[in-house]
Parts: structure tokens; C-alpha cells; sequence
């Protein structure tokens, strides 16, 4: 089944719930209403003509004015795909997991939780995945400011002929 | 004190730290291990001490410069993720590869992949103890890298491919001695089988150990030679031709479970041994029927796709390699995700380290080729 | 010897009536200061040093070449850096039997060097329970792994240090059970004794003195690998698994000692061999004279053990490493029982041929030769099948 | 050593000294430690072409009897206090050679915001190797240039060189 076909089946379905569909640009995707994420999910998954049983990828994106969650759903017994994304407000997200229908959401919700900072409720170990415990902010988030030390590293290379320079006026001054 | 003797014997469970410096990690991986003695409860994996924020450098680079650093997303085998940056631009774009260029593409990535798949059964070889199989098989490697050289330059981090082709044309003389590698080879292969795949102990550490089944498999989104060890006949190459890969002929080997259960880390290795014989199949095509042209199309030095988003997907030599790119229509992307086979495979770890046995987690990730930079990224 | 240094005494090389227990008191330790740093370290040395150029050998590489001619002092600068080393304790561990850990392994790799046959005349003490006492004095290296295992407080030295004990405690059983069926025809334990039951003729070893004799001694060899911590039983320091097993904590001096201690092992275990089924220093009778015929008899002894020690280079560059219950279910199912047969059958064997039967050392031989032969032709197969001309060109 | 510090340099000190020097050179056993890129350049030259074996460098896998750290790859800050604990594990002397351009100083990852520039903020380091990543070829030269450094070194005949200059 084509990704539109699949979309207006969904619309056909949810009717109101499935905000926008978009055709080209160059993929296919369809907009969703996030608090009707786990719903859909669960009917694209377990409808016989769609089961879509692999969570292909799972990932987020920071845009100026909200966070989006992108979902790449993969069907393997009828061998077609669609693209689902919910939008989040930007201060605090949060959104259900679909832990639950698809184990492979584990990891890649951990890293959406790191790096995005997009709380997943019911999410069974959310805990930072790539960066430390300790870590500072979500990196991938557009207004991220690098931390200037880490336990005492500086994160800031000094060129070496600026500090060649430092070094020769320190010697002058001797 | 009390007099009274317990009636059984009363056992600790013993907390142990694997890695990040540990000599069979594959990088910098953790592992806590919750362990009653050489039985493992669980084995919680612990990524992200080669988290080296290469998404976010894609925002700041554009998209030309970008490719020197995919090279680094899976250093092992770099030309996949080199074209799979390049396709997805393309995709963006829309700009059409020339024949000769995708043929070199095809090439270059299935030369990589045999030697990306030589390191992997190499490394099983000195998890389990041999030293020699990796040793040989790093032998065979050098000549890969020797011919991959010449090709670009690069022994290890290529960035042979551009947006809209590849960088150069295959150097003169290079076909032949191409072509003699790929004669040298097949009795290469069948006495690493001798010397190692076929032995008795070595089937039995491997057999039987941590079996996937196919729909656990698909449920934890493994892919690529992982993937087809369960039994699950799945193969971009095949499935959803891109490149030129519609032009050859090859199997796509899937587990069959001759030594133990399908699925187990024995069919996952044997497929990496599977797969080399095919590449090497589909490079004697590729270099029989290479077809005259430009090898590069134009692209312009100030490149900036239209706004939209694409995902790409790619088989790489740790499978199935998806891009995803979302272009804002100026010069640098707004956002680059990968989503790589080894931070699947890594996920099930957890599930899977269930009561095995130490030695057993060991063999556990190197049949899943597990590569640290690919799970960070 | 005893009888050279009463003459000494006599000639009043020490004074007038010099206290004799204390004169032979310090014999006794500048023989075994001489035996222990001229002997058994450089041995141990030496072969650490062969095992590195021949384990290079069959990887396709070259191996340590710079140190001395080809590189055969390498084991010597590997020595002298560690001794010169930083000793590490560390904080939490048990600090005496820390340190005393590897003593108690050397002392199992050098006591048995006492009873060692070289010659008809170079052994230090001819034992009469030769054989018990160098399987009673090997052991004392798991007390010594178990030690270092336990005491570092790490708990990869602990599974090293748990495992090491296991599996030698399990191995020692059908490796004494291999021993016996030497015993058995020989009515000695004397390592000497076991010598000159045999004759130089191979068809006249105990190896091909009958069936059971034959597995016994593979029993005994297999055996003798798991004891000594060889691959494909060298779980205890499984690099990929353990770190370095029970000695990972272990820097400079100390680790020098488990270092020199796992390759001396292998040429102690050889000798075991050698004495009981290779048929040890027996040579052919071509000079009257006694230090030609002793010369003789210790390149006969060391020629073969030095054949064993190369056949586990071997074994060890090629396998694989089985796993902890596979390791244990090789020796308990299989090994013991096998050992028993092997012992009760020889009994029998003796029963009706209390002589030996020549005929049946010859076709013994003879089927050693044919699977040697058939061995060697399958090697040969794949060296050429694989090395094909490219080979020779690395650079295409 | 405070006698032969107040002697000059005799015969017998400096020889010694050679004669330390040289054994120290002659085996350089090597920790296993890879980070990145650069581990798979360590494993080729470890491997049957390079093959570092030669100069009597052999890899170990537990940090207490290695006494060359080659950092092979990019440094994270999350590493970089392991690599600090692992360097204070090995004994003394130790040294430690910075392989690619990662860890020299970040390298091409100068620009990420996870990354250490540079290993010589975490640790001493003897020899750089530069490359992304270096060849074989390099990091044996890299080594041999590390033996040169070794046999300048002075134990008995002068107080002992200040080790590890600050880079």
C-alpha cells in the first residue's frame, strides 16, 4: 500500500485526529494529534491490511516554535512504510510511549529524552542515554549553549599561537 | 551468634563492571553485569562514551562538508554511510547519479563490506580466545585497504563519495587487480571455514547461544545480517533496490539454523561469512559490466536542496542504515538523524543477556557486530 | 655429589672440622640459586621468547626481532623492565597474601625441577616416589592462583582466581589416573626408574606399549594443558573475557613471576610426558664414553619436550576457548572415564603379558606413524590450497 | 639515589642508565584501549603487515602491566575521566603516545559539544601522532620516535628529567 493510501485510511478511521497529511517534499508524511499517538499507533500495528510491526526510527527535531516527534513505521509482511510525527510545545513536551507496541521505542525514546528533552510518560527506564548523568540542557535543542568545563576539562581549545603569545609575554615580564 | 546451621547455601549476587576499557567491548562500551557466579541475571549496557554530537555538527557544516564526518558515524565500514549522506541529498534534491557513478558506488561499498565483515568474524575469532583467525583476516583486509587506497586515498575514513557521484573514477589497472583479489578470495574463505568456522569448539561456543527469533527480531528493529539470521528474508539491496544494485544477480542468505536454533549467534556469524561470498558475486558483475560516463553530476559548490524531509534507507555491512534529513532550503540542513543496525542490536542486549553465561555475553556481541561510533554516534 | 663434598671437607677446603649440615646446607641453596636463575628462569625465558616468534609465525607475522640476534634476548629485557617496574598494591586488597601469591606459584614451578631426568646422571634427587612428588608439588600453583585471585579484590581476579581452581582441582584427576598405567607396567614411581623401563626405539615407549597406554597418554597431554592454563582451557587469564584473570591487579616484579611461571609450566608438563611416555632420556648407544652418552641423553630429553612445548604453541594459536561447563563436562563425562578404562585396561593387559608385547608396540607404531602421516598430508592440502601466488605479493 | 645524584656523570651511571633505558625501549607492552577511528588503524598495526611485535610491543589488556597508553581515537568528555583513572592505574613509568588528529587536539570534532579537544588536558603526553587517521607506517614511527625519547631519559647519572613535558 502506498504512504497516502495508508494516510487517508487513517483519516478515514480517526477522522478529525490526524491533522494534516503532506504529499511530497520529497516524503509523504502525515501530522498527528499527539494525545491520540498511542490509538493510532496500536490500530496501524494490529490492522491485518497495515500491520506495520517495525518501528523503523524514532526521532525528534527542534523547529523555533515547537518539537516535533518523527515516527518511521515499516511494515515487513506487506513490505510498505508511512511517517507519522506528533508536534510538541517546546517548553516541556511530553507525549505516551509506544514502548508498549514496539520494543525497539526503548532506546530510541531514551535518546529523544537526552538529546530533545521530550518527557515519554510510561516509558519503563528513561534515563540519559549518549551524554552523562550529570550533563547540562539537551544538546540538540537550537538554543543549547555549550557548557565551558566539565568536571574541570575546559570544552574550549585555546589556539596554539594565541597561548605561544601568553607564554612569551609571561617570559617578558620576568 | 545463632546455633542454627541455613539449610542451603546461601549465594550472592556480584555487581561487575565490563568496560568502557575492556579488551572485548569493540570500543567503548559498558556493560554492568549483575552476575550469581559465571551466570549472568542481567547485563545492563551502558552507550555514550563515543557520543561525539555528529548530528549537531551537520547543522553547523552544510551539506558538502558534511561528508567527511559521516565517514565517522561507522568507521568500519565508512562508504555505506558516505552514500547514504549522499543519496539522501540526492533524494532532497533530486538529482540523478550517472551510471558509471553508481556503479563505482556499488564497488567501493562492496569491497567495504567484505572488509568490514572480514574485521567482524575476525573479532569473533579473538572474543572466544583464537588469535589467529583475527590475525588472518587482517591480513586480508590490508589488501582490501590496499586497493580501497588506490581507489581514494584513505585507508579507513574514505569520503570518496559526493553529493551526485563519486570523487573519482576507478585508476587505470585497477579492475584487474580487483578482479584477482576477488580470485584470491574464495580459497581464502574456505580455509578461514576450516580453520575456525568448522571447529568443533568453536560451534559449540557459538551454537545455540542467545537465539532471536523473527518476530522478537522485527519487534526490536534489528537489521541487516542480524535481521536475515532469524530467518527473515529482508535485503535492501533486494527488497528495495537503489544505486544500481538492481542490475545484479545475488542470494540473500538467511539463517537456516544448521547448528543449533536459527537465529542463534552462530547463524548470525556464518551469515557474515554468507555475505562475503555474495559481495564478492556482485563485484565481479559490477566489474564485468561497468558502462562508460561522467562518474560526478553537476552539482553546484553552494548546494541547497528545497525545503522538505527525506529518509533514505541503505544496507550497510551492520544492515539497514536509515537518514533521515529535514532541509530548511538554505545551505545547511536543519536536522540529520541516522538510525544505525548496531543501536538496535544493542538494545536487545538486555533482554538477551538473560542467564546466559559470562563468556556467553562476550560472543553474544561480537555475533551482533556491534560497533561503539555507530551506537553514539 | 654427596661423596664430592665430604672430600672437600676432608681436604679441609673449609677449615678444620667445619660443621657438616651447614656446608651441605649451603650447597644446597647455591645449587638450587644456580638451578633456579641459571635453569629453570632462563628456560622459562627462552620459551616465552619462542612462543612469541613461533605464535607470529603461524598469524603471518614476524614477531619480537630487534632485541639481540632475531630478537632472542627479548625475554630478558621483558625481565629486566619489570623488575625496574612500579609494585602496585592496591588499597583494598589483602596486602600479604597479595604479595604472597606468586610466590607460591613459582615455588610450584620450580620444586619440581628437583626430581626433573636430564640424564642418567643430571638429576638432582632421584626420588624414589619421583612421580607422586611432582604431581603433589604442581598443584600448589591453584593455591597460589587462588591466592592472587582472592586477595587482589577485584572481582575479575576472583572469577579468574574461582575458575583456575576448578579447573585444576577437576583436571588433576584424570591426569593422576593417566600416570598410572605407567605405574602399573613399570612397579615404580622413580622418574628414573619409569626411564629405563623404555628404550631409545620409539616402538619400545610406553606411548605405543599398548592401546590404553596410547590414549592415556593424550589424556594425560590434553590434561596437562588445562592444568598449566594453556588454550584451549586458558579460561582462568581469558583475555577477551576476564582482562587478565586472577592476575589482572599484578604489575612489575609479581607479575613477572606469574608471567615466567605459565611458561615454565609448560615445559615442567612436557617433561612429565617425556619421562613417562616419550620414553625421556633414552638414547641410542653410539659412544662408551659416559659425558658423551649423557650429553647425548639431554639433547634426547629436551628434544622432545621441546616438541610438546611447540605442539601447545600450536594448539594454542589455533583453538578456540571452550567454555566453563563445557570445560568441566569434557572432564568429568569423558576424561575420567576414560582414564579409568585406560587404567583398568592396562591392568588387564599386564595380567596377561606381565613382559610387554612386542608386537603389539610395533603395530601401535606403526598406526602413530599412519595418523601422522595422514595429519601431515591434510596440512600440506590446505597450505596449498590457500596460498595461492597473490599471496607471495602482499602489494598485489 | 641522593650519593650518585651528587656524583658526576661516571662511566658506570650513564652506562647503567643506557643499559636501563635500553630495556625499558626494547619492551614497550601496550594497553588495549580503543576509542575510535584510530583503534582500527592500532588493531592493522598490531596486525601481520605493521606488526609492532617486532620492536618487542605486545598489547595487554589490564592497565596495571602496560606501560604505554595509546590513546587511539576521539576523546569524550564522558572518557575522559575514565582515561584518567586508567592512567593512574598503570605503574610507573608509564607514557603515553596521543594517535589522530581526535586526540591531539579534537581534531574534526573541534566543533562538537562532547568532545575533549585534545588528550593532553586529561593526561601527560609523550609523542603525538598526527593523522586521521594515522597509518600504520605513523604509529610505528610514532613508537620508535617514543624509544628515542626513552634512551634520553636519566635514572642514576643526574636527577631524573622532568617526564611527560607539559605539551
Amino acid at each position: 500500500m502506498e504512504p497516502l493510501q495508508i494516510y487517508e485510511r487513517l483519516k478515514g478511521r480517526f477522522g478529525e485526529r490526524v491533522l494534516e497529511t503532506i504529499e511530497k517534499k520529497p516524503d509523504p508524511f502525515a501530522v498527528v494529534d499527539s494525545a491520540a499517538l498511542l490509538e493510532i499507533c496500536r490500530y496501524l500495528r494490529e490492522d491485518p491490511e497495515l500491520a506495520m510491526d517495525c518501528l523503523s526510527n524514532e526521532t525528534g527535531a527542534d523547529y523555533k516554535d515547537h518539537v516535533e516527534v518523527v515516527y518511521h513505521l515499516f511494515s515487513y509482511s506487506h513490505r510498505h512504510g508511512a511517517v507519522l510525527k506528533i508536534k510538541l510545545p517546546r517548553e516541556e513536551p511530553r507525549v505516551a510511549t509506544v514502548e508498549s507496541i514496539w520494543k525497539s521505542a526503548n532506546w530510541m525514546e531514551r535518546e529523544i529524552f537526552d538529546l530533545l528533552g521530550v518527557n515519554f510518560e510510561g516509558h519503563s527506564d528513561l534515563r540519559r542515554i549518549l551524554m552523562p548523568e550529570d550533563w547540562p540542557g539537551h544538546p540538540l535543542r537550537k538554543d543549547f549553549v555549550e557548557p565551558q568545563e566539565y568536571h574541570g576539562i575546559s570544552t574550549v581549545r585555546e589556539s596554539p599561537i594565541v597561548r605561544m603569545d601568553q607564554q612569551k609575554d609571561q617570559h617578558k615580564k620576568k | 551468634m545463632s546455633d542454627t546451621v541455613e539449610p542451603t547455601l546461601r549465594t550472592e549476587e556480584m555487581t561487575l563492571n565490563m568496560g568502557p576499557q575492556h579488551p572485548s567491548t569493540h570500543g567503548v562500551l559498558r556493560f554492568v553485569i549483575r552476575a550469581d557466579g559465571e551466570v549472568m541475571r542481567e547485563a545492563v549496557p551502558d552507550v555514550g562514551y563515543l557520543h561525539r554530537s555528529i548530528e549537531k555538527i551537520a547543522e553547523k557544516v552544510g551539506y558538502h562538508g558534511f561528508m567527511p564526518y559521516t565517514d565517522r558515524v561507522d568507521y568500519v565500514c565508512a562508504m555505506f554511510t558516505n552514500q547514504g549522506w549522499g543519496m539522501a541529498c540526492e533524494k532532497l534534491a533530486g538529482i540523478q547519479v550517472p551510471r558509471r557513478g553508481e556503479y563505482c558506488r556499488v564497488i567501493s561499498t562492496e569491497f567495504n563490506r567484505i572488509a568490514s565483515h572480514l574485521l567482524t568474524v575476525g573479532l569473533m575469532g579473538m572474543d572466544i580466545g583464537a588469535m589467529t583467525p583475527f590475525l588472518h583476516a587482517l591480513r586480508e583486509r590490508e589488501m582490501i585497504n590496499d586497493l580501497i587506497e588506490e581507489l581514494c586515498g584513505a585507508r579507513l575514513t574514505f569520503n570518496y563519495m559526493r553529493i551526485g557521484g563519486v570523487a573519482w573514477d576507478l585508476p587505470p589497472g585497477w579492475r584487474e587487480k580487483a578482479l584477482a583479489y576477488l580470485d584470491h578470495l574464495d580459497p581464502i574463505l574456505a580455509e578461514y571455514n576450516a580453520l575456525f568456522s568448522y571447529n568443533k569448539i568453536c560451534i559449540q561456543r557459538l551454537a545455540n547461544v542467545a537465539p532471536i527469533s523473527a518476530e522478537e527480531a522485527i519487534n526490536y528493529n534489528l537489521v541487516g545480517p542480524n535481521l536475515r539470521a532469524c530467518g527473515v528474508k529482508w535485503d535492501v539491496r533486494k527488497d528495495m533496490p537503489y544505486s544500481a544494485y538492481a542490475d545484479f544477480e545475488f542470494d540473500v542468505p538467511i539463517g537456516q539454523g544448521q547448528w543449533g536454533t536459527i537465529g542463534d549467534s552462530m547463524d548470525r556469524y556464518m551469515m557474515r561469512i554468507y555475505e562475503m561470498k555474495e559481495s564478492a558475486k556482485i563485484l565481479r558483475q559490477a566489474l564485468t559490466r561497468m558502462p562508460d560516463g561522467p562518474v560526478l553530476a553537476k552539482v553546484v559548490r553552494n548546494f541547497r536542496p528545497p525545503a522538505g524531509e527525506c529518509q533514505v534507507r541503505v544496507e550497510s555491512a551492520r544492515g539497514d542504515q536509515g537518514w533521515y534529513v529535514v532541509s530548511d532550503g538554505s545551505g545547511y540542513p536543519w536536522r540529520v538523524h541516522v538510525r544505525t543496525g548496531s543501536f538496535a542490536a544493542m538494545g536487545i542486549i538486555q533482554k538477551l543477556s538473560r542467564g546466559l553465561m559470562i563468556a556467553d555475553l562476550v560472543v553474544l556481541i561480537a555475533s551482533l557486530d556491534v560497533i561503539a561510533p555507530e551506537i553514539d554516534r | 655429589m654427596q661423596g664430592w663434598i665430604d672430600s672437600l671437607i676432608a681436604a679441609g677446603e673449609f677449615g678444620k672440622n667445619p660443621p657438616r649440615d651447614l656446608v651441605y646446607a649451603a650447597f644446597i641453596f647455591v645449587l638450587s640459586a644456580v638451578v633456579f636463575l641459571g635453569v629453570a628462569f632462563p628456560f622459562a625465558g627462552i620459551v616465552s621468547w619462542v612462543e612469541r616468534r613461533v605464535w607470529a609465525r603461524i598469524q603471518s607475522r614476524v614477531g619480537p626481532n630487534r632485541v639481540g640476534p632475531n630478537g632472542s634476548l627479548q625475554w630478558l629485557a621483558d625481565g629486566a623492565k619489570h623488575v625496574l617496574k612500579e609494585d602496585i598494591i592496591p588499597d583494598e586488597a589483602d596486602a600479604r597474601l597479595f604479595k604472597l601469591a606468586p610466590y607460591v606459584v613459582v615455588l610450584g614451578f620450580v620444586l619440581p625441577w628437583a626430581v626433573m631426568p636430564f640424564s642418567s646422571a643430571l638429576i638432582l634427587a632421584n626420588l624414589n616416589v619421583g612421580v607422586l612428588y611432582f604431581t603433589a608439588i604442581t598443584a600448589l600453583t591453584v593455591v597460589g592462583v587462588l591466592m592472587a585471585g582472592w586477595a587482589s579484590d577485584n572481582k575479575w581476579s576472583l572469577i579468574g582466581g574461582i575458575r583456575s581452581a576448578a579447573q585444576i582441582i577437576s583436571y588433576e584427576i584424570p591426569a593422576g589416573m593417566s600416570i598410572f598405567p605407567v605405574v602399573l607396567i613399570t612397579g615404580t614411581l622413580s622418574m628414573q626408574g619409569i626411564i629405563r623401563a623404555q628404550e631409545w626405539e620409539p616402538y619400545h615407549w610406553f606411548l605405543f606399549a599398548n592401546p590404553f597406554c596410547f590414549v592415556a597418554a593424550i589424556v594425560l597431554y590434553i590434561s596437562a594443558l588445562a592444568e598449566g592454563n594453556r588454550t584451549p582451557f586458558d579460561l582462568p587469564e581469558a583475555e577477551s573475557e576476564l582482562v587478565a584473570g586472577f592476575a589482572t591487579e599484578y604489575s612489575g616484579m609479581r607479575y613477572l613471576l606469574f608471567f615466567f611461571a605459565e611458561w615454565g609450566n609448560m615445559f615442567i608438563a612436557g617433561a612429565l610426558i617425556t619421562t613417562l611416555y616419550l620414553g625421556g632420556w633414552q638414547a641410542p648407544r653410539l659412544s662408551s664414553s659416559p659425558v658423551v652418552m649423557n650429553v647425548l641423553q639431554l639433547l634426547s630429553f629436551n628434544v622432545k619436550v621441546l616438541f610438546l612445548v611447540f605442539t601447545s604453541m600450536w594448539v594454542r594459536a589455533t583453538l578456540p576457548r571452550v567454555r566453563i561447563d563445557q570445560m568441566m563436562s569434557l572432564c568429568w563425562k569423558f576424561f575420567v572415564p576414560i582414564a579409568f578404562i585406560d587404567m583398568i585396561g592396562t591392568a588387564v593387559w599386564v595380567a596377561i603379558w606381565p613382559e610387554g608385547n612386542r608386537i603389539a608396540g610395533y603395530v601401535m607404531f606403526a598406526l602413530g606413524v599412519a595418523i601422522a602421516v595422514l595429519f601431515i598430508q591434510r596440512v600440506m592440502y590446505y597450505l596449498r590450497r590457500s596460498r595461492m601466488e597473490m599471496y607471495l605479493h602482499p602489494t598485489i | 639515589m641522593p650519593l650518585l645524584n651528587s656524583l658526576p656523570d661516571y662511566v658506570l651511571t650513564t652506562k647503567t642508565d643506557e643499559l636501563i633505558n635500553w630495556m625499558r625501549k626494547s619492551s614497550i607492552w601496550y594497553m588495549l584501549f580503543g576509542l575510535a577511528c584510530c583503534a582500527i588503524e592500532l588493531m592493522h598495526t598490531g596486525g601481520p603487515r605493521a606488526d609492532i611485535e617486532r620492536f618487542g610491543a605486545t598489547p595487554r589488556a589490564s592497565a596495571r602491566q602496560s606501560d604505554l597508553m595509546i590513546i587511539a581515537g576521539t576523546l569524550t568528555l564522558k572518557m575522559a575521566l575514565r582515561t584518567r583513572l586508567l592512567y593512574d592505574q598503570m605503574p610507573d613509568p608509564k607514557y603515553v603516545i596521543s594517535m589522530g588528529s581526535c586526540s591531539n587536539c579534537g581534531g574534526l570534532f573541534q566543533l562538537a559539544y562532547s568532545v575533549c579537544d585534545g588528550v593532553d588536558k586529561v593526561i601527560p603526553v609523550d609523542v603525538y601522532v598526527p593523522g586521521c587517521p594515522p597509518r600504520p607506517e605513523a604509529l610505528t614511527e610514532g613508537l620508535l620516535k617514543l624509544q628515542e625519547k626513552i634512551m634520553t631519559e636519566r635514572w642514576l647519572a643526574k636527577a631524573p628529567a622532568a617526564k611527560g613535558e607539559a605539551a
